[in-house]
């Protein structure tokens, strides 16, 4: 076994997801926060729960999390933090359905010039589609996110 | 290769026999150590399905024809394999069922519904898989049969103390209890149970799910009145499972399922029910299935069981010195009397992490909560990476394993 | 050959995807006419049964490792094969059972208990197979459930006038129908029956073990709200059954059994459901069936349900005429719309004896009550002798039925 | 398709049982009667009751039965109805035992001198061990019989 055998590894586990999964930036409860809701990945026991902070217009302006579970979903969920900032509902949603599609296909065929910048960003989570049974563990704390955005309190993905 | 199997166990002729083995995964030689979830199948039980189906099918039971009885035979020949491999005193005594789970539900229906009292309990462990929990929580839900839980002490054993005094009030009419953890490893002492149980009036029923895999049992020599199994981790196909209980008992619990098979005679206002074990048999059975299992079970005989078991402590053996000296891991479960199962978890990657770092090097281990969500709680864990053996396994495939984990860590650490 | 099957259905071609069928028995070519009991298997799923077992297996739904995500994918695919099978609008409307009798439980305990209020009342009719009558039989004495029974016509045709009269008071709160007779052959007249429940205010449940293997089920065109089907029937595995309802009553619906794979969490207190289908799959589910059963769907498919139905309906023709030739032999079941099902008597010989006589020169046909009993009080009768046609099924062997039943009155007339 | 294919129905079919199936001799209700049993045969519908007269000594002084069943059955029972007759219980039920091996395995390892006689009249049935799934329609007749002998009112062979 070569050291070398481990650098298959980096196409789901790059630097970056090592770090965010590590330090995450955003793993924090907001005090002050106008939505919350908590995910649930009961298939692996995967927990995650966000805080939403709205701008006047609507907009996010701040996220917050607590996360069990492994270095994926600790990673998308503080990338996910980095990446909605100062978006919209709507943008957020859309950014959400590309991500999805991207965790599950390692491509992004709807992603419009309006997406490739944040979408670079999420780009180190593309590997998870070699793995299907961690994609959840990627999207998990979106559908998190989009619960939160819309008001329910808890959401699950099974 | 391995000193402390016994000299006619050949672990490379036996890997001849499952195919399936020698494929590689994401390029690398494919070590699966998640025989604990499901057992890869000999040639014997592909060929013996496969040859049903290409020379030797029809319904069975009710068939006047040639191929209808040679079907049944060899549908029927199953269940005289099964009462041999378990030592039942009667095929009567034999029912077949989907699964375990199916087994565990006919118990739950049929004796719990049927032959439990409102008032009296149905006593389990914490260290159960959900297939013997869920059943009972519904029993409890819906007819008021209270549920108990024995404990388990640190090292995953049960707590006879502990067990004894939940007998203690005579109210406990089952107790529904695994005879191996499928996360600890734990053999429980079925002796001492079913001497316990017996004494305070309790009927007890065993899930064998995991401990069939790797040891003989002999139910007259357990002396318990019901043994639950499932197919598909003894070799065989899935679609089948096993419940043994003593015929007297079988014949007082009402049918679960009703249909064709099952009957005696049907009128829309009354049916009367066929003898045990058909009473718990409604439709079409797992025809096929039942032809798989007998080679599995002839399959697992001719080994033999000495051998099986012998092999697969040495393995756990070799597992737990290996994984034991890497830093950081902690090996979940340490029982005095445990199978072939080895959980554990490392201080520096979730054990989700650790499984698809492994299967990257085609190493096959389950993560999770492995259906004993309680057990994890108790243990205050999310989850933990699981190795399990099969008589396939060998010491060069726990080799690999403990030397890519130091290698997973040693990624994680950076 | 025939003329009434599209030019491009060969049945020749058809038979040799079928091993079993150049058998001999008793020194004699098979002639296999027990299909309906249970239909022979094509090369297709025999290898890819054979296939996984090889090369990819392992259990499904919580594995992390690549064999365990190719197998659950694999064993998924036959969801929505089966959705596709049947124009399911949503694949998670497919719930994988044991058997149709498991479907039937299913829904006795799920939907009879958990949604039917006692008062209420489950409509069958009088040409149902056991399985369609024991589980309502059992809900009916556990729970004051009203059991009805719509009768049928002299010809074998459900009674409508009767039917809706039943349905009048607006109690029954489900049909459960065959959709096909096993027996009789009769096709019921689906469209109608959706059509009265519904005005009355009853679900409809199909029994479509027989229809499903004869021609196209479009759930959305028939506008059912359940229907159940078997495995084996249709030419795939055994131990492995089919419910399909409609996703927002199959969520009103408490779980069936209770273990692994049916939750979302569990605790002694307390567990939760998984969400449809899950809900209703506790437990390992048949891996290996599943995989054998798409096999089988796609072989349907590739063959098609037109080009099939249109043989078996010219071999039914071809039966009747030839059959109706022999004096002192009766059809029974004399249904306007019919699949590959046929009954009969002869006067001078039991149906037994019937079936042994054929039995010996080759031919396997099914006799007894083909668990229909209330049927056959119906009829007067206590067996017939049944020929019942597959897909591989020629007028040839027809023609053998006919020629040797003359005999064997014969040997009985002397 | 020759007529000889049906000789090989002889085996089962003999002449005897063709003509016992047909004009059973025994096929009637005893009005004088001590003891009367119903068998039955769900799987199949065979249904068969039998009743005896005993002699002051126990022994069969007659036996009649009513069948609804096959050839197989009809004649089996015309056949023990006739075998049986003089015969105290004891030996009925050894003969049984010698019957039942005969039907299931076509041969009958324990007969004795004794058996010798009575078997030979039963022989033309050991064909049906042939037919696993017929030799419950040759014995269910003998089930009601040992039942009508033990006082049992129903018998069922599954
Ligand atoms: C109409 C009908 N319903 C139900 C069944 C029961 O099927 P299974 O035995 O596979 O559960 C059958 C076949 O036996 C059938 O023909
Ligand atoms: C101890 C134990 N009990 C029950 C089960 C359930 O088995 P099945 O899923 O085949 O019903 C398993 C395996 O999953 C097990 O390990």
């Amino acid at each position: 076994m070569s050291g070398a055998t481990f650098d298959d590894m980096r196409d789901l586990y790059q630097e970056v997801i090592l770090d965010h999964g590590r330090n995450p930036r955003h793993a924090k409860r907001l005090d002050d926060f106008d939505s919350t809701a908590k995910g649930d990945n009961p298939m692996c026991g995967d927990r995650v729960q966000v805080w939403l902070k709205f701008t006047p217009a609507g907009a996010i302006a701040a996220t917050g999390f607590e996360a069990r579970g492994c270095a994926i979903s600790v990673a998308s969920a503080d990338l996910m933090a980095e990446t909605v900032q100062g978006r919209d509902p709507a943008d957020t949603r859309a950014l959400f359905a590309a991500f999805r599609d991207m965790a599950r296909t390692g491509t992004c065929p709807a992603c419009d010039a309006a997406l490739t910048e944040p979408m670079e960003r999420l780009a180190p989570l593309s590997g998870v589609h070699e793995y299907p049974s961690r994609v959840k563990c990627a999207t998990l704390p979106w559908h998190a996110l989009i619960a939160a955005l819309d008001g329910t309190k808890e959401t699950s993905s099974e | 290769m391995n000193a402390l199997s016994p000299p006619t166990f050949d672990v490379a002729r036996i890997r001849r026999d499952f195919p399936i083995l020698s494929q590689t995964i994401r390029g690398k030689p494919f070590v699966f150590l998640d025989s604990g979830a499901s057992a890869q199948k000999p040639t014997a039980v592909i060929d013996a399905m496969r040859n049903a189906m290409e020379t030797q099918y029809a319904n069975v039971h009710r068939g006047l024809h040639w191929m209808s009885e040679r079907t049944t035979e060899a549908y029927e020949a199953a269940r005289d394999a099964i009462a041999t491999l378990m030592n039942a005193s009667d095929r009567h005594e034999i029912v077949i069922t989907g699964s375990v789970t199916g087994s565990f539900n006919l118990m739950a229906h049929s004796f719990g519904r049927g032959v439990l009292k409102p008032g009296q309990a149905v006593l389990i462990s914490a260290m159960e898989h959900h297939s013997n929990i869920v059943p009972w929580q519904m029993l409890r839900d819906e007819r008021g049969i209270e549920l108990r839980v024995a404990p388990i002490t640190d090292a995953g054993e049960l707590d006879m103390d502990a067990f004894e005094a939940l007998l203690a009030d005579g109210k406990v009419g089952l107790v529904s209890i695994t005879h191996m953890s499928n996360v600890l490893g734990t053999v429980t002492p079925a002796a001492r149970i079913v001497d316990l149980a017996h004494r305070y009036g309790a009927k007890v029923l065993f899930d064998g799910a995991q401990a069939i895999v790797h040891r003989k049992v002999d139910v007259q020599a357990l002396g318990c009145d019901f043994y639950a199994w499932t197919g598909h981790k003894l070799y065989g196909p899935t679609g089948i499972g096993v419940l043994w209980g003593r015929r007297e008992l079988l014949e007082q619990m009402p049918p679960f399922m009703g249909g064709g098979d099952m009957i005696s005679s049907v009128s829309f206002e009354k049916s009367t029910w066929a003898q045990v074990p058909h009473k718990f048999e409604a439709g079409t059975p797992a025809i096929l299935e039942g032809i798989g299992l007998k080679a599995a079970i002839d399959y697992v005989q001719a080994i033999g069981y000495d051998a099986i078991a012998a092999h697969e402590a040495s393995l756990v053996d070799h597992a737990l010195a290996r994984l034991s000296a890497i830093p950081g891991l902690t090996v979940i479960g340490r029982a005095q009397d445990r199978g072939g199962v080895v959980s554990f978890t490392l201080d520096k990657a979730h054990s989700h992490d650790v499984a698809t770092l492994l299967d990257r090097q085609g190493i096959a281990v389950r993560a999770g909560h492995h259906c004993a969500e309680p057990l994890m709680r108790r243990l205050g864990l999310d989850s933990t990476a699981r190795a399990t053996f099969g008589m396939y396994t060998t010491r060069e495939e726990i080799d690999v394993l403990a030397d890519t984990l130091l290698r997973v860590r040693e990624f994680f650490s950076k």
